[in-house]
């Protein structure tokens, strides 16, 4: 079906510097290949240039490229090619075998268009796309036009490849719609994607790629930022495609999905395939370390206290400024589990029936929704109480309110057995620093003009509202030894977080809020924008300063196998109730509650590690 | 639950618009008092008459300008609210029917200056990010040039071409269409350079926009692309600027309505202040003034109507 | 210039579109306030009881004489007898009485009426075709007063209808009829079939030649030349200097001038207060203030520089153009002799501390943009000697506000009027004090007994060398005062283009008719 | 590169404002009747006005008043904003309310009309001028801020300093209005060259700066009566402000790009 030998692709100068290198693979029919890798491992620009789409001022060859045996490189000779494109440098020597499948657009800045791949024109390119390979970009919650309804959307692929008139294409919609499980499909089909939620706009995406009947569908993180109910559904929904003889080319990060639905995997590193091979033998057995720290680094399963990140084996991630990354919390391979699951000791914080509502604004009815109904919970010292829940199901309000940031509507939290929240800021603000908070996104709650250390810096300052700061030291030190204990560079103290990878920001966040010297720390989905690995980095960090200063835990995300290895305990919400909560081990052992049974047989799992 | 949201929503724009009516009103009737001339000669033939004392007692009696200002304004406003808009102290005759003879003019350029500056602008800004490098410079150059030229004296200066040099198109209004086509393209070109600037930015970033990728995946084709998703997203800020867009025009009008000598409420607007003629330029003022709150509630609907995501916000 | 003249007989029918820059009536009927764009368009329409011939001489019209009783105090004017309004009420003397009423009402507001008939203090119907003007003094300007068209005869039936519908359609006796009136765009006037009353001095009998007129207002120069140049208009006024200058000597377009009569176009110099109610520094100001060269370039030749106070339409005139030498020396002696000896960094003189400001508000309606161009440069040359004038362009109501309040130094301003009896409005100290509205003619704030008694003395007499020999006086009075600064002659100018044939000004106000006027088809 | 031309522009334009003898030796009001309108040539490189006066001169010399005009106009305009635009996105909600319906009646209230009033009731001028235009502007500018001031209020930076325990006065001062105000800076530079163009639509009403002041908007509206006859009267002052204004717009943009995100 497809068919790509040593394909290269790069941005800038022709040959210089590819981000993918030298990728082949070949997918025969109802089959299933899956891409993983980290971020910026070229696996969105392999799949871009399979229907030349790489990108503005992207360059691309390949020894081969075919489509049910149809080749999509030029078929002038390379020298005519290269000079209507206007003979840049690094032109492919023919001699060499390599054919060129040409430059995409070199439009700079003024011109950002994507490139038109130029192996073929660009009408042929148009009769390929979508009609023969079929693909769901990345970020299917806004690849979808918002200004038109998805019917049009849809329609569009059949109006583009087939001779349908209005009124048949319009039920083949439908059609599509239902076969990707969309409720209400003659509903849907005129609402816009600004009105679905992220399940249904990633189905309306699938159902425009499938609508053609592409022989290969691409399809590009395709369940990343979905709950993993909804998640389990779309893969279903991939299998059936699969079953109907459709190739599937699927590209991931999290290793447990691609194991549920892909026959081989490609593990891609800084644009080089790393390891290839059928599913159970990469997963199983894997050869290369790369591909045995990814395993390693999927928490699920793994015990509390065990560290999930690989000892420093240089850079693990693509970035470039993070050679300095773990250095000092290396030696650690094991720790105890000191914090004994459910011990005696004292509730640092006590949340005791809140309840909030929000007005609906805007929406079809009207009226309130609860977004925390009723929640009583206890975070006692040095545990992690873990939340999980789907998105909507009211976590990141009950943080808010448990950091007095929201005022409830009734209830109460009390923080080392005195009133915290509801009451008024000026008595909260002296106990601030007992409680510290790290974000989801990190980069939006720093100050865009501050350096990291100003950053720092201030947290530090709000110990001087007290009294009890060492203000002997001078801050810079302090500065420094935060970033230490964040396990980072103190060289970044002069750097602005936008120049930050995600995962030095996510430490720069973690030493902002230790910075007071909290005894809590509410995380709120705190590794869910990172990579596998640096997830692990950061769940590992913050497992170890648990241990070093005896702090206490809110922890939230929507990852049963984060907060699997990251809680003594765990409540599991909905719809802003707390449908069950206890100890971790016995609620993932044993689910009372339907709900909870159902978010765990949804979750993919890896295969027996090896 | 349903319905009361929606009437209190429409109560409160409601308010705010007599709000902005009354304050708009208030603003003009007190502005005009403080300036320099006296109302009453306005009505008895304009500054420099010669009338009588006896004249200008009786009128000032008549109109109720002996009284104290606090008084003038209570009875102006009650005018006002029952929708008397008075009598014009210059032109004698009802306000009403003035603004009556003058809108139309006004309107029909107002609208075409829009719809041709949007033309402009959204075919501008489309065609330059289309065409490499080139059209892009001579694109954005044309937009920030338009946008800094004075209309005053683009109006002349398309008079001289277009009029005394080529005799394309008539220098002064004709009852045909021809002769708004000057006055039109006065105040078109500034418009659509700001417009275009605009445009062309929100074009910029839906041609970059993971939805025109997914687009090109399905096949589309480039002239697809732009025609089916890149100009909406394009038009979009442009319908949000229209309201502004609107006042803009307004104080256009005065000058290009002098300069192409047409009829309409712009140079209403400016006689009447020249001659304090009161109840002329709140008239005047006021139906500006419900304009642009119309064209504000018109934007915001089509905009809403165009864009769900502004439902949410 | 145009075309030479055609021999192709007048042809009837076709429209003309005339193309005004004076500003749009606020009231299309003349009694009422009384400016000129009223009377160039009411000139079409109504007529008045006289007229005047190129010298200045009153011819009859409505009117077929006008005799004064021995004492000067009652006028017996005798009227045609064959004469209608256009809505068919007969012209009589009752017309004549109800007219003069009309203008006389204070409600009317007419401007011209207060200073023109205010001797007048009633009209007596003698018979149908006599009327009789009693007068409370002599007044040898009657006449011509009668002549203005802001004193036209007007249908008494239409004159009963409210004051908003006779502006809206005046009904009089003229070759035109108002037809429509659309407000900043147009009024359109068509042929009076039956008119038969034609002043004297007409080229043809009965009606008109054109079937109508389209009577546009087009405030801005440059497009109102425009239009014109581009055959949209047949006929503007008010043309600029240069455009009076292109229209020349261009084949296509041609130029009728003619100086309106009244005062000419000077500066006014407020006698009243500081600095100017010093001689000295009046004198000084107009030997610093050298306008010849400004008005030989501004002007491109097409005005000749004035020393009269009257204009060169106006009978009387006397210049004196010694009084009006360019001498710095002499400006800068005169101005240490009045004590203004100190020098500040700018360079301006002072006088205990205090600058020598001359304040010098500019209507922007009424100076066309060559004379405040003339303006600053008599700022620049006055300059030399020390002058600090400040232009104030204004609004017409900001600058009558200025000028009611005496607040300015210096100023210019146009009065419009057939007669040299003008010179009693403008110098005469009576008209110091201000009308109830504030307005006063005397701007140079001219109070001498002499002065005084010749202007009233010449507004009596009817005698016209006695006349003459007062008018020079008063004017060497004004003269040797320096109290007014001429500059030159305030002109009609009227352009028009090819089609136009038969275009002339009446020499009352030198206003254009279009009773003779055809356009070629 | 096309701000640094713009830059460059921008630079030589506050030479000219602040040293125009340098650039223009000239008086710029020296009359010379016999030189009038001489077109663009040697001796007089744009030509002269009506009264022989040199139009470069002229252009330099007015560089300074027209330049006044628009930053101080830009200036008061902000100020204003400033203090409306916090005061409605802080200020609670009777407070935004208020002064949301105050910068709709400015909006609503035709723009030249508002400077019509201001200068018919305190007389011509360039301080006038200056004042009208940014009454005139204000209005735009608080809205902005306005906005941006919520958003910053309600970002997660300012959630993270609450967190931390800092008073609301120092999350004004330190977080709030620096990030508030700095895309200002942006709109100043936009909008100084806008500001010029107005006031030279002022001066062309008769209503800017009186003459025989060299500024930009009054040449332009003088050489509009010798439009067919003398080009050059209108052409460069033309030229000069939108070129200074495009400059402007060019620069704002260029900043714009370059800010933070
Ligand atoms: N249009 C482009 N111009 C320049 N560089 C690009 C472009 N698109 C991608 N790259 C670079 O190519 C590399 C690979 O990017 P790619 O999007 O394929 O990564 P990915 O594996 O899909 O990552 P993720 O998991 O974050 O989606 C990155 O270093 C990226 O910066
Ligand atoms: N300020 C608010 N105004 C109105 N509704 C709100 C507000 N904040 C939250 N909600 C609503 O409350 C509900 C719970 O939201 P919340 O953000 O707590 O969910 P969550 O579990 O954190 O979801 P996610 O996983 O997507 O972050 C949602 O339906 C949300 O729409
Ligand atoms: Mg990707
Ligand atoms: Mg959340």
């Amino acid at each position: 079906m497809l068919r790509v030998e040593d394909l290269r692709v790069g941005f800038g100068r022709i040959g210089a510097a590819p981000v993918v290198d030298g990728v082949s693979f070949e997918l025969t029919a109802g089959r299933a290949i899956a891409i993983v890798g980290e971020s910026g491992s070229g696996k969105s620009v392999t799949a871009r240039s399979l229907v030349g789409l790489a990108g503005a001022g992207s360059w691309q060859t390949a020894t081969a490229l075919e489509v049910l045996g149809e080749s999509l490189l030029e078929e002038q000779p390379a020298r005519a090619r290269a000079g209507a494109a206007g003979g840049g440098p690094g032109r492919a020597d023919a001699a060499s075998g390599d054919l060129r499948l040409g430059a995409g657009d070199s439009g700079t800045g003024a011109q950002r268009l994507a490139g038109r791949g130029l192996g073929l024109s660009a009408r042929a390119w148009q009769r390929v796309r979508g009609r023969r390979i079929g693909l769901v970009v990345q970020d299917a919650l806004v690849s979808l036009d918002p200004l038109r309804p998805i019917g049009r959307e849809i329609g569009d692929a059949l109006r583009l490849h087939t001779r349908l008139g209005v009124g048949e294409r319009h039920a083949r919609v439908l059609e599509l719609l239902e076969a990707v499980g969309m409720p209400e499909p003659e509903v849907r089909v005129r609402q816009r994607s600004g009105e679905l939620s992220g399940g249904l706009r990633q189905r309306a995406l699938i159902a425009s790629a499938l609508a053609a009947d592409p022989a290969v569908l691409i399809a590009d993180e395709p369940t990343t930022a979905l709950d993993s109910t909804v998640q389990a559904q779309i893969l279903d929904l991939f299998d059936t495609i699969k079953a109907r003889g459709t190739s599937l080319l699927f590209i991931s990060h999290d290793l447990a999905v691609v194991s549920r639905i892909a026959d081989e995997v490609l593990v891609m590193r800084g644009g080089r395939v790393v390891e290839s091979g059928p599913i159970d033998q990469v997963l199983g057995s894997p050869r290369h370390d790369y591909t045995r720290a990814l395993l390693r680094a999927v928490p699920t399963g793994v015990p509390r206290g065990l560290r999930l990140a690989a000892p420093p084996a240089g850079a693990v991630t693509a970035m470039p400024v993070t050679t300095a990354e773990p250095p000092t919390t290396t030696p650690v391979t094991s720790l105890p589990t000191t914090t004994a699951v459910g011990g005696p000791s004292a509730p640092v914080l006590e949340v005791r029936g809140v309840t909030k509502t929000f007005p609906v604004r805007g929406g079809p009815r009207g009226g309130i929704r609860s977004a925390v109904d009723d929640v009583t919970l206890t975070l006692e010292r040095g545990a992690t109480l873990g939340i999980v829940g789907e998105s909507g199901s009211g976590k990141t309000t009950l943080a808010r309110i448990v950091l007095g940031l929201t005022e409830p509507d009734s209830g109460s939290v009390s923080l080392l057995g005195e009133p915290w929240v509801p009451g008024a800021e000026k008595l909260r603000r002296p106990r601030r620093r007992l409680v510290g908070a790290v974000y989801q996104d990190a980069l939006s709650s720093f100050d865009p003009r501050l350096t990291v250390g100003q950053i720092l810096a201030d947290a530090l300052g709000a110990t001087d509202l007290d009294g009890a700061s060492s203000s002997a030291h001078p801050s810079a030190e302090r500065v420094a030894a935060l970033l230490a204990d964040v396990a980072l560079d103190p060289a970044l103290a002069r750097v602005r977080p936008l120049q930050l990878s995600g995962g030095q920001r996510q430490r720069v966040s973690i030493a902002r809020a230790l910075a007071p010297q909290p005894d809590i720390l509410v995380c709120d989905e705190p590794v869910s924008a990172l990579d596998v690995s640096v997830q692990a980095q950061i769940l590992d960090l913050l497992d170890e300063l648990q241990q070093r200063r005896d702090l206490s835990y809110l922890f939230i995300s929507h990852d049963l196998g984060v907060i699997g290895h990251m809680s003594d305990r765990v409540a599991v919400m909905k719809n802003g109730r707390v449908l069950e909560q206890g100890a971790t081990a016995d609620v993932f052992a044993d689910p009372h509650h339907d709900y909870t049974r159902a978010l765990l047989a949804a979750a993919p799992r890896l295969p027996a590690r090896g | 639950m349903r319905f009361w949201p929606v009437v209190r929503g429409v109560l409160v724009r409601l308010v705010g618009a007599v709000f902005v009516l009354w304050a708009a009103a208030t603003l003009t009737f007190f502005g005009l008092r403080l300036i320099p001339g006296d109302p009453a000669q306005a009505i008895l033939g304009g500054p420099g008459s010669q009338a009588s004392a006896e004249a200008l007692a009786q009128v000032r009696a008549e109109y109720g300008l002996d009284q104290p200002i606090g008084v003038q304004y209570v009875a102006q406003l009650g005018r006002l609210a029952t929708g008397d808009l008075g009598t014009s102290y210059s032109l004698k005759s009802p306000v009403a029917d003035i603004i009556g003879s003058q809108i139309g003019g006004t309107l029909l350029l107002a609208a075409l200056a829009l719809l041709v500056a949007w033309v402009i602008a959204l075919g501008l800004a489309v065609w330059s990010t289309r065409g490499g490098r080139v059209a892009a410079a001579v694109g954005s150059t044309l937009e920030i040039v338009a946008a800094a030229v004075p209309h005053f004296w683009l109006a002349t200066v398309l008079v001289l071409i277009f009029s005394t040099a080529l005799r394309w198109f008539p220098a002064v209004s004709t009852a045909g269409p021809e002769g708004l086509v000057l006055p039109v393209l006065t105040l078109a070109l500034p418009l659509a350079g700001f417009l275009g600037q605009v445009m062309r930015e929100s074009v910029l970033n839906a041609l970059e926009a993971p939805f025109t990728l997914s687009a090109r995946a399905r096949g589309e084709s480039e002239t697809g692309v732009r025609w089916r998703h890149v100009l909406r997203h394009g038009a979009l800020p442009g319908v949000a600027l229209s309201g502004w867009a609107f006042g803009w025009l307004i104080s256009g009008a005065v000058v290009v309505e002098t300069v192409f000598a047409r009829p309409g409420l712009g140079r209403t607007l400016l006689n009447a202040v020249q001659l304090r003629d009161v109840p002329l330029v709140v008239g005047v003022v006021l139906v500006v003034a419900l304009g642009y709150v119309l064209m504000t509630l018109a934007t915001d609907a089509a905009t809403r109507l165009v864009d769900p995501r502004a439902r949410f916000s | 210039a145009g075309p030479a003249a055609t021999t192709a007989t007048p042809a009837s029918g076709g429209t003309l579109t005339y193309a005004t820059g004076f500003g749009e009536p606020t009231c299309l009927d003349p009694h009422v306030g009384g400016n000129m764009p009223q009377a160039l368009v009411g000139t079409n329409f109504v007529e008045s009881l006289f007229s005047q011939d190129a010298d200045g001489t009153i011819v009859p019209w409505l009117a077929t004489s006008g005799t004064p009783s021995a004492d000067g105090l009652s006028w017996d004017i005798a009227l045609r007898d064959d004469v209608t309004f256009t809505d068919g009420t007969p012209f009589d003397a009752a017309a004549v009485k109800a007219n003069v009423e009309h203008m006389q009402d204070p409600a009317t507001a007419s401007s011209t009426a207060i200073l023109a008939l205010g001797k007048v203090t009633e009209v007596q119907v003698v018979d149908p075709t006599t009327a009789r003007f009693v007068l409370s003094e002599p007044d040898s300007a009657l006449l011509e007063s009668l002549a203005q068209t802001w004193l036209a005869m007007e249908s008494p039936t239409a004159l009963q209808r409210t004051q908003e519908e006779n502006c809206e359609s005046p009904v009089g006796t003229g070759p035109f009829v108002v037809s429509s009136w659309t407000k900043q765009d147009n009024i359109t006037l068509v042929r009076n079939d039956d008119y038969n009353s034609p002043p004297a001095g007409s080229a043809h009998e009965g009606p008109a030649y054109l079937d109508e007129i389209v009577w546009r207002f087009i405030p801005d120069s440059a497009t109102r030349f425009a239009a014109l140049q581009s055959g949209q208009v047949d006929v503007i006024d008010e043309m600029q200097p240069d455009n009076v200058v292109a229209a020349e000597s261009s084949d296509q377009l041609d130029v009728l001038t003619g100086a309106l009569p009244g005062a000419s176009i000077r500066l006014e110099l407020n006698a009243g207060y500081a600095p100017f109610d010093d001689e000295k520094v009046r004198k000084a100001f107009i030997a610093s203030a050298d306008v010849n060269p400004g008005i030989e370039s501004l002007f491109f030749g097409t005005v000749d520089r004035s020393y009269s106070v009257l204009s060169s339409g106006t009978p009387f005139g006397a210049s004196y153009p010694d009084d009006f030498a360019i001498d710095p020396d002499r400006a800068n002696q005169l101005l240490d002799e009045a004590g203004w000896t100190g020098r500040d960094a700018d360079g301006y003189r002072t006088k205990d501390g205090q600058r020598l400001t001359v304040d010098f508000p500019i209507s922007t309606n009424q100076s066309i943009p060559a004379e405040q161009s003339l303006f600053e440069q008599i700022q620049a040359t006055t300059k030399e000697v020390g002058f600090d004038v400040e232009l104030h362009p204004l609004d017409l109501s900001s600058w009558y506000a200025a000028l009611g309040a005496w607040d300015f130094g210096v100023t210019s301003a146009i009065y419009t009027k057939n007669s040299p009896d003008v010179l009693r409005i403008l110098y005469h100290s009576s008209n110091i004090i201000p009308a109830p509205s504030g307005y006063h003619p005397n701007n140079a704030h001219v109070s001498i007994p002499e002065l005084d008694a010749d202007l009233t003395e010449a507004g009596q007499t009817t005698d016209a060398d006695q006349r003459e020999a007062l008018y020079a006086d008063a004017q060497k009075i004004l003269s040797d005062g320096a109290y007014v600064l001429p500059l030159y002659d305030h002109l009609q100018k009227i352009g028009y283009g090819p089609r136009v044939q038969g275009l002339s000004l009446l020499p009352t106000l030198q206003i254009p008719t279009f009773y003779d006027a055809w356009v070629q088809q | 590169m096309p701000q640094w031309i713009a830059l460059g522009f921008l630079v030589l334009l506050v030479v000219a404002a602040v040293v125009p003898w340098l650039l223009a030796p000239g008086d710029p009001l020296a009359i010379a009747p016999a030189e009038a309108f001489r077109p663009p040539g040697w001796g007089h490189p744009f030509g002269t006005d009506e009264s022989g006066r040199d139009i470069y001169t002229r252009v330099v010399h007015g560089t300074g008043a027209s330049l006044v005009i628009g930053v101080a106009a830009t200036a008061i305009g902000v100020a204003l904003a400033l203090v409306l635009g916090v005061a409605a996105a802080l200020g609670g909600r009777v407070v935004d309310f208020g002064v949301s319906r105050f910068l709709e009646v400015l909006f609503a209230f035709p723009g030249l009309l508002l400077a019509l009033l201001v200068i018919t009731v305190y007389g011509p001028g360039i301080v006038t001028s200056t004042i009208a235009v940014g009454l005139a502007t204000a209005p735009g500018y608080a809205r902005i801020i306005r906005a941006q001031t919520r958003s910053v209020a309600s970002s997660a930076y300012v959630e993270a300093a609450v967190v931390l325990g800092r008073s609301r006065g120092r999350i004004l001062g330190r977080h709030i209005l620096p990030n508030a105000i700095a895309p200002v800076f942006v709109l100043v530079t936009l909008g100084v060259g806008q500001a010029i163009v107005w006031a030279a639509a002022l001066s062309y009403l008769g209503l800017g700066a009186e003459p025989p002041a060299a500024e930009w908007g009054a040449m332009l509206f003088a050489g509009k009566n010798y439009v067919a006859t003398a080009w050059w009267m209108t052409f460069f002052p033309g030229l000069a402000i939108v070129l200074s204004a495009a400059a402007a717009t060019v620069l704002g943009r260029a900043l714009q790009r370059r800010g933070p995100r």
